[in-house]
């Protein structure tokens, strides 16, 4: 059992960090971060243009798959979270849902300019200019669509900070919980 | 029961899954060779469980969700236990052939109660669709069943394994049936045009789609175990078990083993070409094409083993 | 028949202003209670296609502009069928009957500049959710400092403590 | 017309030949791909010969160019500014707009194009020509360029 | 059993049943769907907002972006529309530059395509493969224009630059590679008898279905109603070209994924048809450039259309007299096909049809969002 001190629960999401797993880490942690990141599956959403070039990606010009990367259908199965591009505040509600869906240990690539500061739509009334207001990003890639090249790129940049456990984005989200809920209310009104 | 069994056991429960997902790691490298491209080092199903197992939070819905997927891979280890293994068998009786059936179904059955526990809309027409698809198939092999069974005359899979190898083996004996038994095996590996029950762009993985973490690396070795088992069954049915060397000496044994792998591996290999250049069914074409030029065969094939032994 | 056949027999609409903008392409101005009928009258000249209803904000006359955008698969001409309505209690009424697809057009007019459809069963919300502002395609909508106010004045969540 | 009526089940087959042909897939990033001769990547700026006349941040559809005080490029002619311009890659398009105005070709992009970070303010930096034109990677050094 | 239960199943936003961004929520009664509901707006960016804030040059940096899969027709569409307003001839290199380049997109989006509709019913090979050899397209256009997908080089008085040496050449051998491709794509998918048992007779639209609810594109042409933008109302090099309007007649998937079929192998046709004349033409002069910074249009207002590959994506371009547009409105061809048709057409059909049906009829969620 675990003594309620070692806890930190967040609310309403039941999502628990606790000594044993930090312990269980620490012995295993290098085979497991070795497997994590050899294995990173993504959700399979397309959340703005930049899917576009994740069809090549995937497909036999510069298959993905090489390094263990496919799509998975459900945000339950996934590791990975890719915003491709632009988030659109009705999309936002949904990739917020889609990474609480997610089980821990999980990661967000931001691809392009839009989730950077805005993109082509920093002046939109739909689309927001910062990602990492509401949501905890890995990794930032720039261009507009990034070429595979530079998506390849960050995720063997993602690899690595994964081997050296610098990838804690999840860990950031439960840290700052309130403060990432109480930006994304400011947005929606209502959630559902 | 003597510690040997005890460890061969434990040894079959973990070599099993093992191969399976050796099998299932070349599967999709042979898939993406065929598609244009290179493909996940042929280890990747290895990697794949090992951060299935580590991943840390996982969302129950309730017990029986729980224990759907343990279920499903004790059923299937279990029935494992019956099956030749080129030569090992742990357990052999009389009639193995139809619990080994029974089985399978119970362990298919451990999946379908853990998946409608999850209350997914998505599972449960999965579900219901893996139901149909088992109940389409199943018609036929029963019947291919009966054919082999009439012919060697025993119910006992080891008996009929051995059979084989004193006569000629069952694929040449019984060359249609043995046809309509790989029909009925694609639908038994779930590969395409009969993966209805995990379609991904109609159900979203149907079962599967509340299983994240732990839970899916289970389902995983539960898929690998019963890629082995019905392979293995058509090899015991069809191919003489793989038994081609002598198995008294140990050099043989080996051998044989090694040949068993190679033909489970074979059938595999041939369900895996057809998936990967057909596209599936819907539900009810599946239903229907099952049901039509399978079973016709599957009931000449029983005629024909009727007559041949009534002579 | 030529292009000014065509504008010739517009012509004979009552009420309706004329205008060859270009090879293939034509205005009509028609007043705002003989829309319907302008449109039913060219319907049966040919321009069977209704490719998008536009709307455009003239905020300088206090007017919102409805564009009917028909094209003729026979003739190859294209009309803009203009129609005015007031910007203060923008309504008109719905097209459906002569263009089923009118409905999903009116429900983004609806929802982008405000203009309520009388007959139209679906006006419900198309793209946005939950949108309280006023209608995002208007021009006294000021995006820009929208974005401001809105986006850019939630504080970043910093790592610091 | 070679698409049949009834179809056939073993055609599809035929396309098992793939098995032993070579794949078609480019090994990035084992295999560098270079791009194209025209290729839009980040911008370059010789900070000697640009007036700081600011077309490209007029001209510029995501307001990602901004001028940015340079007094030690304050000169006595007419038409030139102590300004550089800024690029928030956070913003740009990559359209090369501002390549298109710029009156004395100062401004230019080159071929590299790639740039990760965790870190999202090391998107925006000051170009300048010291970024070669055909690194031998085609990777951006973010350290080359100075940053604001 | 008389009541039957009927579950909600949603389609999307998140699922790989769906052509992007985009939601379905259908009722199912059994394995049929009774009830389907379109949810648009995830890709909503308001565009024709945008667009009021920008110069008229700025357009095609923007607009590009409303179908991501064919992008070339947005811009094309756009400038078409511009040029008609502001009454500006664009060279004739400049014009066969441009249809290559649509043609081009169209074979790419076509691509896509295919892969789409084999992943639906899952046949991925077909997706691996298209998507595969659409990326050598996509080498191409690098080459001309400098950009993977957003090219940004159809601006309103033409083509930006002029095609580098030896383009010609290098398309011709694209379109020899692609043709022989499409030979193994015909013996894999489209002779494939169980994608025949799976899409005939799946989800029929008549000729007059589709002309009521203005239905435009290969979808309308699949149900035998010859339309075709380049025809009708034609821009580009199309009055040029040598070519006629490809038609099917049953309209069901089978004939809507054929129809495409066939109009790839017209799109290979004419680029060559293009090649050819480019080969023959003085090299240069393909745009007329006006002052990008301070270019003014007289008031008034225009349409342009274009052929996509999915439809007629129109602009209607409103100008005031000012540096940049009044109001720029888009149609996009999934307006019609994509929401009510969809919606109507989707009852009765399987489940397993759902997506089928989605990524027969080539939705593209962007263009109905905007």
């Amino acid at each position: 059992m675990v003594d309620e001190k070692e806890k930190i629960v967040s609310e309403d999401m039941g999502v628990q960090v606790d000594k044993k797993e930090d312990i269980e880490m620490r012995s295993f942690g290098t085979i497991k971060r070795w497997a994590t990141k050899r294995s990173l599956w993504m959700v399979h959403y397309c959340t703005g243009c930049g899917g576009i070039e994740l069809a090549p990606l995937m497909t036999s010009r510069y298959d993905m798959e090489r390094f263990g990367m496919h799509p998975m259908v459900t945000p339950r199965q996934s590791d990975l979270l890719l915003i491709t591009g632009y988030v659109n505040i009705k999309t936002l509600k949904r990739i917020i849902r889609t990474y609480e869906q997610m089980p821990d240990p999980k990661y967000v690539v931001a691809f392009g300019s839009c989730p950077i500061n805005g993109g082509p739509y920093w002046d939109s009334h739909v689309t927001i200019n910062h990602l990492d207001k509401y949501l905890p990003v890995d990794i930032y890639i720039a261009g507009c669509m990034p070429r595979p090249q530079s998506i390849v790129k960050a995720f063997d940049d993602l690899m690595d900070m994964i081997q050296e456990g610098k990838a804690d984005g999840y860990l950031r989200y439960k840290k700052y919980y309130d403060k990432y809920k109480a930006n994304q209310e400011k947005i929606f009104r209502k959630w559902w | 029961m003597s510690i040997t069994d005890i460890v061969a056991i434990i040894g079959m429960a973990v070599f099993v899954p093992l191969l399976g997902l050796l099998f299932m790691g070349i599967a999709r490298k042979i898939t993406a060779r065929i598609q244009n491209r290179i493909g996940p080092p042929f280890y990747q199903q290895y990697i794949d469980v090992m951060k299935l197992f580590s991943k840390r939070s996982n969302i129950s819905h309730s017990w029986v969700f729980d224990i759907g997927p343990i279920f499903a891979v004790v059923g299937m280890l279990t029935t494992m236990l019956f099956i030749p293994m080129g030569g090992f068998q742990l357990l052999s009786f009389d009639g193995d052939l139809i619990v080994i059936m029974y089985l399978m179904v119970i362990s298919g059955l451990g999946i379908a109660l853990g998946a409608g526990a999850s209350g997914n809309p998505n599972s449960g027409i999965g579900v219901m669709r893996a139901l149909v698809l088992m109940m389409s198939y199943e018609l036929p092999f029963v019947l291919i069943l009966l054919s082999v069974m009439l012919y060697y005359n025993t119910t006992s899979l080891a008996e009929i394994v051995s059979k084989q190898a004193d006569m000629a083996w069952a694929v040449l004996a019984l060359p249609l049936s043995a046809i309509v038994a790989d029909i009925c095996l694609q639908g038994q590996f779930g590969e395409k045009p009969f993966d209805q029950p995990i379609a991904p762009a109609e159900v979203a993985t149907g079962p599967m789609v509340e299983y994240g973490g732990k839970y899916l690396g289970m389902l995983m070795l539960w898929h690998a175990i019963a890629i082995i088992v019905e392979g293995s069954l058509f090899v015991n049915l069809f191919l003489g078990g793989g038994i081609v060397f002598d198995p008294s000496t140990y050099v043989g044994m080996a051998l044989n083993f090694l040949v068993w792998i190679g033909l489970v591996f074979l059938m595999f290999f041939i369900a895996l070409l057809i998936n990967a250049v057909m596209p599936r069914y819907r539900i009810d074409q599946a239903f229907a094409f099952y049901w039509k030029w399978p079973t016709i065969l599957a009931i000449i094939a029983l005629i024909y083993v009727m007559v041949v032994s009534s002579w | 028949m030529s292009e000014q056949d065509f504008v010739e027999r517009m012509a004979k609409f009552p009420g309706s202003e004329v205008k060859l903008l270009r090879k293939g392409q034509i205005a009509m101005k028609v007043p705002a209670d003989k829309g319907h009928e302008a449109a039913e009258y060219l319907k049966k000249m040919g321009f069977t296609h209704l490719v998008a209803i536009e709307y455009v904000d003239w905020i300088k006359d206090n007017e919102f502009e409805l564009v009917y955008n028909l094209f003729s698969y026979s003739s190859k001409m294209r009309v803009f069928l203009k129609v005015r309505i007031s910007r203060d209690n923008p309504e008109y009424i719905t097209f459906m009957d002569l263009w089923p697809v009118a409905m999903t057009h009116e429900r983004e007019a609806h929802e982008m500049m405000g203009i309520k459809f009388k007959g139209n069963p679906n006006l419900t919300p198309f793209i946005l959710e939950d949108w309280k502002e006023i209608p995002p395609m208007r021009k006294d909508f000021d995006s820009r400092k929208f974005v401001k106010e809105k986006y850019d004045s939630i504080p970043f969540v910093e790592d610091e403590p | 017309m070679s698409v049949k009526k009834e179809g056939s089940y073993v055609s599809p087959f035929r396309a098992l030949k793939q098995l032993v042909k070579k794949p078609h897939t480019v090994q990035i990033p084992k295999v560098v791909k270079p791009p194209a001769e025209r290729y839009r990547g980040f911008h370059t700026n010789n900070l000697e010969v640009c007036i700081g006349c600011g077309n490209c941040s007029r001209v510029c559809p995501d307001n990602a160019i901004k001028m940015v005080p340079f007094p030690e490029y304050a000169r006595k002619e007419p038409g030139s500014m102590p300004l550089r311009p800024q690029v928030d890659y956070g913003r740009c398009c990559f359209c090369a707009l501002c390549v298109e105005v710029c009156p004395t070709g100062s401004l230019q992009m080159v071929r590299t194009f790639t740039h990760v970070d965790e870190k999202k303010d090391s998107f925006v930096f000051i170009p300048d020509s010291k970024v070669v034109h055909e690194t031998p990677d085609f990777v951006l050094d973010t350290k080359n360029l100075r940053r604001k | 059993m008389s009541q039957t239960k009927t579950i909600d199943l949603f389609f999307g936003p998140q699922h790989p049943g769906i052509t992007g961004n985009f939601s379905v929520r259908v009722t199912v009664d059994g394995d049929t769907v009774v009830k389907a509901q379109v949810i648009p707006g995830f890709l909503h960016r308001g565009f024709e907002k945008l667009m009021e804030m920008r110069h008229w040059i700025q357009g095609p940096a923007l607009i590009c972006r409303i179908c991501v899969p064919d992008p070339d027709h947005s811009e094309t569409g756009y400038a078409t529309a511009v040029e008609r307003l502001a009454g500006i001839e664009v060279p004739e290199r400049g014009r066969y530059i441009r249809s290559l380049m649509l043609e081009m997109s169209r074979l790419s989006a076509y691509l896509f395509y295919f892969g789409g509709y084999a992943g639906s019913i899952g046949l991925y090979t077909v997706g691996q493969w298209g998507v595969g050899d659409r990326d050598y397209i996509l080498d191409l256009f690098e080459e001309l224009t400098g950009a993977r997908v957003y090219h940004i080089f159809n601006f309103p008085g033409g083509p930006r630059w002029d095609t580098p040496p030896g383009f010609e050449d290098k398309v011709d051998k694209l379109m020899d590679f692609l043709e022989k491709r499409l030979k193994e794509f015909d013996k894999l998918y489209f002779n494939n008898r169980v994608f025949i048992k799976r899409a005939r007779g799946t989800a029929p639209m008549t000729k007059a279905y589709a002309q009521k609810m203005e239905v435009t594109g290969p979808n309308a042409r699949a149900t035998g109603w010859a339309i075709d933008v380049r025809k009708d109302d034609p821009y580009a090099a199309y009055p040029d070209l040598d070519f006629d309007i490809i038609t099917q007649k049953e309209g069901d998937n089978y004939a809507r994924v054929i129809q495409r079929r066939m109009e790839f192998e017209q799109s290979i046709d004419l680029i060559r048809q293009i090649t050819r004349k480019l080969r023959k033409m003085p090299r240069g002069n393909v745009r007329v450039t006006p002052n990008p910074l301070h270019w003014k249009i007289p008031p008034g207002e225009a349409y342009g259309a274009v052929e996509s590959s999915k439809g007629e994506l129109g602009y209607y371009v409103v100008s005031d007299g000012g540096i940049g547009p009044y109001r720029m409105q888009a149609r996009g061809p999934s307006i019609s096909h994509g929401v009510q048709v969809y919606e109507e057409m989707v009852v009765g059909q399987r489940v397993a049809d759902v997506a089928a049906l989605m990524f027969s009829l080539d939705v593209c969620p962007p263009d109905i969002d905007r």
